[in-house]
C-alpha cells in the first residue's frame, strides 16, 4: 500500500469520526473522476458516504471556491440562515485560500474543519501528456513517487512524481499545510527551495520581450472568466468586469479589454491569490496565467513581506498600511 | 430599414420622442410617444395588440417593451417604460427629452388574436404597468370602427397606489363611457382616493365578470398571474381562454440569441403572448 | 493624466497656478477627494482611453485629512505599478508623489518632470484601445 | 473535379495559388497547442493534432464583433466582412455543427448576415481524424471521424500525401480551379481512406443516445440537474467551447469618441443570462442553468430546427475545470 493510500484510509476514517462526532455535516472533499489524470470535488453528507474520497497525485482542483457559495445567506432575511458544518480536504494551498476566506468573512471560523492533507504536490496534466508524448487513457499512483499510465496507442509508461509536478506544487511555500484542525499523517513535499524559479524565465526577459509574451498569452483570452470563476478568491456577487453601472470595460474580446480585465483582476487578487493556479488549469485557451499571478506574489512578498494565507487572522493586505511601507517608486522633487 | 447598404436586422431605426408623459408619482414611469424620422420606416412598421418593440439607445443599449398605442393610433407609437435603478438603458430613457432621437426595431412577437376574438365577450384584468400592451387593445376596441364587433369589455386594473395608475386621463374618459364597464382598484387608497381598494384577485372575484362566450386577457407581474389564474378557473374561463402575455429578459428579439426561452418556445418569437393553456404545457414555471 | 488629492495637490495646484506657473500643454487633471479614491481601474481606464501617461498626486504621510488614505494609495499603486512593469509598461508612465498644499513649486517640478519623461516615451500604444480594432 | 490526391509537400504551392483570391486558415503549431491560424506561404501545417482548443464556429460567430456604429447621431449598421476564406483541417465534428448554427442564424423571417456572409464566402476542408481520442463521441451523434456533414471538402492524411473528395459544388470549384496541382487519386488511395475512416469509427466508444430527447423532457424536474451542477462554478468552459452554443448579447460601448454596438458570444451557464433589470430570475440556481443548457441541446433545439446540438467533439469533458462529464449526463438522463 502505498503512502497516498495510506493517507487516503486515514482521511476516510477521519471524516467518518467527524461525521460521527457531529462536528461536520458536510464534507467537501475528492472523488474518483471520470477521466484520467483528473479527480473531482465531491459533497458528502454522511459517514455512508466517506469512502468515495480519495487522495492521489490528482487532486488538483481548489476545494475552497465552493466555500463562499456554501456559506451565501439566503436571498430573503425571512429564510433562516442554516450554514453547514462544513469539513473541507485541503492541501496546502487550499488550506490557505481558506484562511484568506475566514480572513474575509466568508465562513465563519467555527463552522470550518480544515482537514489537512498531506501533499507531495500534484501531477500536472500537460507535464504528463508532454512526456507520455500520447493521449493519456489511464493513470494511477502506483508507488510512492510514481505514476504509471497507459495512452491511447498502448504503451506504458512510468514517471516520477517530482517530474510532473504542476508549477504551483513546485513554488508551494509549505511543506504541509498549516494551521489546520485535523491533520492527516502522511509524506509530504519537503522541498521549499524552488520557490519561484518558474519565474527566473520571464524576469529575465527585457521590458519589450515580457509585453510581447503578455500580449501574445492575452491575445488568446476570449473572455469567458473560467479563470475567475475557478478561483477561491473571486467570489463578488458582481465582478468589475460584469458592472454595467459603471461599464468598466469594454465588452470586446480585444487586446486592451482583454488587458483591463486581467489586470483589473490581479489587482484585486493582490494579497488574496494564494498560487493555487486554478485560474491556469481552467483557462480554456492555455493562457499561462500563473506566470502573472506569480509574479504579483513575488512583488507582493517583496514589497511587503507577504505571503497570502500563511498567517491566519492577519490585516487583508490593501485594507492596511505600514508607516515604513515601500516608497520606491514615489517620486521625489 | 434605415441606415445604409447592409441590410441587419439589428439595425434599429431613427425615432424622434414626440412627447414625453410623466405617468405616476415616483415618477419612474414614462410614456414615450415615438414617430419615425424616415418616411418609409413609418410606413414599413406595422404592429397588432400585445406586440413589442425593442428600444435603443446608442451607447446604452437596447430593452424589449411592449407597444402601449393602438395599430389604429396612425403617426405615432407610444411605449411607457420604467425606469429601474439597475437599468441601464431604462435610466438613459428617461434621461432623454423630447425631440431626442433614440432607435427602435420591431415590432416583434405574437400577438393578442383580435380577429378570432370578434363576438366574444372580452375581459381584460390588468395590474401594475404590465397595463401597457392591455391599454393598446382596450384602445383598440374602443375605436369606433372595432367597437361593434366585440360583445362587453369589462376591464379590471389595480395599483399599489393611486398614483402609480397609468394613463389616469385615459381611465377617466373610459369610465365615462358606457360601452365598457371599469373596475380600477388600487391595494391602498390615500386621502383623495374614492375609488375601490383590494388586489386585483380579490377585485376580479368580486366583480365575478361571466365566463360565457368570453376571453380574459390578463398582464401583471408574476405574483399578480399566480393568484390571478385560480379565480379565473373558478369563474369558469377555461385555460384556452386565458391568455397573458409572459416577461423574460430579450436580447435579439428574433429567437436567435437564446435567452428568453421557456421550453423550447421563445417569449421573443412564439410568445410573449400565450394561452393559459399553453403556459400550463411549458416546464419551468413560466408565470 | 494627472490625479490630484482635493486636499493637498488641489491647492498645490492653484498655488502654481497664481504664481503663473501654467500647466504643461496637453496635461489632463482629474480631481478626487483623496489619493485613497483612486481605484486602479480608474487608471488602467485612463491607460486605455489614450493617456500616454498618470501623475497621482497625494499628501505627504501624516497629512492625509482622513488620516490614512494616501498610505493605502502608496500601498495598492506600488502593486499595480508593479504588475504593469512586469507586463512591460514603461516605469515612468505612472508616476505617484506627495505634495502639501504649499508647495506650488514642487508641484510644477514634479509635473513638468513627469510630461518629459512621457514625450521622451512617446504615445502610449499598449495599452490604449484602438477603435477601428473590432470589439 | 472531385477528387485529388496532393502531396504535402505541395501543399504550399495550393495555399499560395489559394492565397491569391481568399484568406487561407489551417493548422499551425502555437507551443503545446495547434490553432487554426492564417497560413503564408511558408507556414508549416501541423497534421498532428486532435482538434482546435476553439471550435470554428468562431470564425462565422466571433466572441465579439461591431455591428453598429453611431454616426451623426444615427446607428448605422456595419457590413459582415465579405473576404473568401478557406478553412483547411477542419476536424468533422466541427463542420457538422456549422449546419445547426446556419438553421439558427437564418430561418423564414429574420437573416443574422453576419453568420451568414461568412458561411457563404467560406470553403470548409475537413481534415479526417485518424486516432480519435478517448473523449471523442461523435458517432453516438451521427457523425463519424471522417464524417462528411458541413464540409465543402473532406481531407484523408495517407501519410505523405492528402486525398481530398469534394462534397460540395463549392468544393469542385475550389479542386476545379487548382486542378494542375493534383492527381488523380488511384483507387488503391481512395480505399485506404475509406478504410482509415472506417478504422477510426470502430475504434470509438459509443455512448447510447437513443431517445434522449423524450427522456431530457421527462426528467426535467428530477433531482439530478442541482446534484451535478453543485460542482458547477459556471465558468461557462461548456459553451465558449462548444461548436454549437450559439447564446449571444449585445453590449454598447464607447471607443475614444466612437459609440458602437457589440454583438457578443453570451453562455446560459451565467447568473447573469437571464437577469431582468426589475431583478426578477427566471433561473436562479445552477441546476436550472445547466439543465437549460442540456434542454437546449438535447430537446429544444430537437423541436425547433430538427437537430440535437451535440457533435460529440468532447470539449466540455475535457476542459470542464470541474469534471462535469456530458456523457454521464446522457446517461443520467437516460435512466
Amino acid at each position: 500500500m502505498t503512502k497516498m493510500q495510506d493517507a487516503q484510509n486515514r482521511l476516510r476514517e477521519t471524516v467518518k469520526d467527524l461525521f460521527a462526532q457531529q462536528k461536520v455535516d458536510l464534507v467537501v472533499g475528492f472523488e474518483a473522476g471520470s477521466l484520467p489524470l483528473r479527480t473531482r470535488v465531491c459533497f458528502l453528507t454522511s459517514a455512508d458516504e466517506a469512502d468515495r474520497l480519495v487522495w492521489n497525485a490528482f487532486c488538483t482542483n481548489n476545494p475552497a471556491v465552493y466555500i463562499p457559495r456554501l456559506f451565501q445567506r439566503p436571498a430573503s432575511p425571512r429564510e433562516e440562515y442554516k450554514p453547514p458544518k462544513l469539513g473541507i480536504v485541503a492541501k496546502a494551498c487550499d488550506a490557505r485560500a481558506v484562511h484568506k476566506l475566514l480572513e474575509e468573512h466568508q465562513a465563519p471560523r467555527e463552522n470550518v474543519t480544515i482537514i489537512g492533507m498531506p501533499c507531495r504536490g500534484m501531477a500536472c496534466r500537460d507535464k504528463v501528456v508532454i512526456q507520455a508524448g500520447d493521449e493519456v487513457v489511464e493513470a494511477v499512483e502506483s508507488t510512492e513517487g510514481a505514476v504509471e499510465i497507459k495512452t491511447r496507442g498502448g504503451a506504458s509508461h512510468r514517471f516520477e512524481l517530482q517530474d510532473l509536478l504542476q508549477q504551483a506544487c513546485l513554488d508551494c511555500p509549505q511543506a504541509a499545510p498549516e494551521h489546520v484542525d485535523v491533520q492527516i499523517e502522511g509524506a509530504s513535499r519537503r522541498d521549499t527551495t524552488r520557490r519561484y524559479e518558474g519565474l527566473k524565465n520571464f524576469e529575465a526577459m527585457s521590458a519589450d520581450q515580457r509585453w510581447e509574451y503578455f500580449r501574445h498569452e492575452l491575445s488568446k483570452c476570449i473572455r469567458c472568466y473560467a479563470c475567475r470563476q475557478v478561483c477561491p478568491t473571486c467570489y463578488c456577487k458582481t465582478c468589475f468586469a460584469d458592472m454595467a453601472k459603471p461599464r468598466w470595460t469594454g465588452a470586446g474580446d480585444g487586446l486592451s479589454d482583454v488587458m483591463f480585465y486581467h489586470i483589473g483582476r490581479l489587482m484585486h487578487q493582490a494579497g488574496r491569490c494564494v498560487e493555487c493556479d486554478a485560474c491556469t488549469r481552467a483557462c480554456p485557451v492555455g493562457i499561462d496565467l500563473k506566470t502573472f499571478t506569480r509574479k504579483l506574489g513575488k512583488d507582493v512578498e517583496r514589497l511587503f513581506d507577504y505571503v497570502p494565507g500563511l498567517r491566519p487572522d492577519e490585516a487583508p493586505l490593501l485594507c492596511a498600511f505600514e508607516d515604513d511601507d515601500t516608497e520606491e517608486f514615489v517620486t521625489d522633487g | 430599414m434605415s441606415g445604409g447598404a447592409t441590410t441587419s436586422p439589428y439595425l434599429p431605426s431613427a425615432v424622434t420622442i414626440e412627447k414625453i408623459t410623466i405617468e405616476n408619482e415616483a415618477k419612474d414611469l414614462r410614456t414615450f410617444r415615438l414617430a419615425f424620422c424616415e418616411e418609409a420606416d413609418a410606413a414599413a412598421f406595422s404592429h397588432a395588440c400585445g406586440q413589442f418593440a425593442i428600444l435603443s439607445v446608442a451607447g446604452a443599449g437596447e430593452s424589449p417593451i411592449g407597444i402601449a398605442s393602438s395599430p389604429l393610433d396612425s403617426g405615432y407609437v407610444e411605449f411607457t417604460v420604467k425606469r429601474y435603478p439597475t437599468g441601464v438603458v431604462t435610466t438613459a430613457l428617461h434621461a432623454m427629452e423630447e425631440g431626442d432621437q433614440i432607435g427602435l426595431r420591431g415590432p416583434y412577437g405574437n400577438a393578442f388574436p383580435m380577429r378570432a376574438l370578434e363576438g366574444k365577450n372580452i375581459v381584460i384584468v390588468g395590474g401594475g404597468f404590465a397595463f401597457t400592451t392591455l391599454r393598446a387593445t382596450i384602445r383598440w376596441i374602443l375605436h369606433e370602427q372595432n367597437r361593434a364587433r366585440y360583445g362587453n369589455v369589462t376591464v379590471i386594473y389595480g395599483a399599489r397606489s393611486p398614483g402609480e395608475l397609468l394613463y389616469k386621463d385615459e381611465l377617466k374618459g373610459w369610465e365615462a363611457r358606457s360601452d365598457i364597464d371599469m373596475f380600477v382598484t388600487v391595494d391602498k387608497g390615500d386621502e383623495g382616493w374614492t375609488g375601490r381598494e383590494g388586489f386585483v384577485p380579490t377585485v376580479l372575484q368580486e366583480v365575478a365578470p361571466s365566463a360565457d362566450n368570453a376571453v380574459v386577457l390578463v398582464c401583471g407581474p408574476p405574483i399578480m398571474l399566480k393568484f390571478t389564474m385560480p379565480p379565473l378557473l373558478q369563474l369558469g374561463f377555461s385555460p384556452e381562454t386565458i391568455i397573458t402575455s409572459l416577461e423574460r429578459r430579450m436580447t435579439c428579439g428574433l429567437g436567435k440569441c437564446g435567452r428568453c426561452n421557456v421550453g423550447n418556445k421563445y417569449v421573443c418569437k412564439d410568445g410573449p403572448v400565450f394561452t393559459f393553456k399553453e403556459i400550463q404545457a411549458l416546464p419551468e414555471g413560466a408565470l | 493624466m494627472v490625479f490630484l488629492c482635493n486636499w493637498c495637490a488641489t491647492l498645490a495646484a492653484e498655488l502654481a497656478g497664481s504664481n503663473r506657473l501654467a500647466y504643461p500643454a496637453g496635461v489632463r487633471v482629474v480631481k478626487v477627494p483623496c489619493a485613497g479614491r483612486i481605484n486602479p481601474l480608474h487608471l488602467l481606464r485612463a491607460l486605455q482611453n489614450g493617456a500616454d501617461g498618470i501623475l497621482v498626486f497625494g499628501c505627504h504621510p501624516g497629512d492625509c485629512h482622513y488620516a490614512k488614505g494616501n498610505l493605502l494609495a502608496r500601498r495598492r499603486l506600488s502593486v499595480l505599478k508593479g504588475l504593469l512593469e512586469a507586463v512591460g509598461m514603461e516605469p515612468a508612465r505612472l508616476q505617484f508623489s506627495w505634495v502639501t498644499a504649499s508647495e506650488g513649486s514642487r508641484f510644477a517640478t514634479l509635473l513638468d518632470r513627469a510630461v518629459q519623461d512621457v514625450r521622451t516615451l512617446g504615445p502610449n500604444r499598449k495599452f490604449v484601445k484602438n477603435p477601428a480594432a473590432a470589439g | 473535379m472531385e477528387k485529388g490526391i496532393i502531396g504535402k509537400s505541395e501543399l504550399a504551392k495550393l495555399v499560395e495559388a489559394m492565397a491569391a483570391d481568399a484568406t487561407c486558415l489551417g493548422p499551425v503549431k502555437d507551443g503545446q497547442d495547434t490553432v487554426l491560424a492564417e497560413l503564408g506561404p511558408d507556414t508549416e501545417l501541423s497534421f498532428d493534432y486532435a482538434n482546435f482548443r476553439l471550435p470554428v464556429k468562431r470564425l462565422f460567430f466571433p466572441q465579439s464583433e461591431v455591428t453598429c456604429v453611431l454616426r451623426d447621431g444615427q446607428l448605422v449598421a456595419l457590413p459582415p466582412p465579405d473576404e473568401k476564406t478557406v478553412l483547411f483541417g477542419v476536424r468533422p465534428c466541427d463542420a457538422q455543427a456549422l449546419p445547426y448554427l446556419t438553421k439558427i442564424f437564418s430561418d423564414e423571417k429574420y437573416e443574422d448576415p453576419y453568420y451568414l456572409k461568412r458561411r457563404e464566402n467560406a470553403v470548409i476542408v475537413s481534415l479526417a481524424c485518424h486516432t480519435p481520442c478517448s473523449t471523442c463521441f461523435c458517432t453516438s451523434l451521427g457523425g463519424s471521424p471522417a464524417g462528411r456533414a458541413g464540409c465543402d471538402i473532406l481531407a484523408f492524411d495517407l501519410g505523405h500525401e492528402l486525398l481530398l473528395e469534394a462534397e460540395t459544388e463549392k468544393g469542385k470549384a475550389l479542386l476545379a480551379a487548382h486542378e494542375a496541382l493534383f492527381a488523380a487519386p488511384t483507387d488503391a488511395q481512395v480505399t485506404a481512406a475509406a478504410e482509415q475512416g472506417a478504422a477510426a469509427e470502430a475504434s470509438m466508444a459509443k455512448i447510447e443516445t437513443d431517445g434522449i430527447t423524450e427522456k431530457a423532457d421527462q426528467a426535467f424536474d428530477a433531482p439530478l440537474w442541482e446534484e451535478i451542477a453543485a460542482r458547477c462554478v459556471a465558468c461557462g468552459v461548456c459553451t465558449y467551447l462548444c461548436p454549437t452554443c450559439h447564446c449571444f448579447g449585445f453590449a454598447d460601448e464607447q471607443v475614444g469618441n466612437r459609440t458602437q454596438r457589440v454583438k457578443c458570444q453570451d453562455a446560459c451557464m451565467f447568473p447573469l443570462f437571464t437577469l431582468e433589470a426589475s431583478g426578477h430570475n427566471p433561473r436562479t440556481t445552477q441546476g436550472q442553468r445547466l439543465r437549460q443548457r442540456i434542454m437546449h441541446k438535447f430537446s429544444y433545439t430537437v423541436k425547433n430546427v430538427g437537430e440535437i446540438f451535440c457533435v460529440g467533439c468532447g470539449r466540455c469533458v475535457l476542459y470542464c475545470p470541474v469534471n462535469i462529464d456530458l456523457r454521464e449526463i446522457i446517461e443520467e438522463v437516460r435512466k
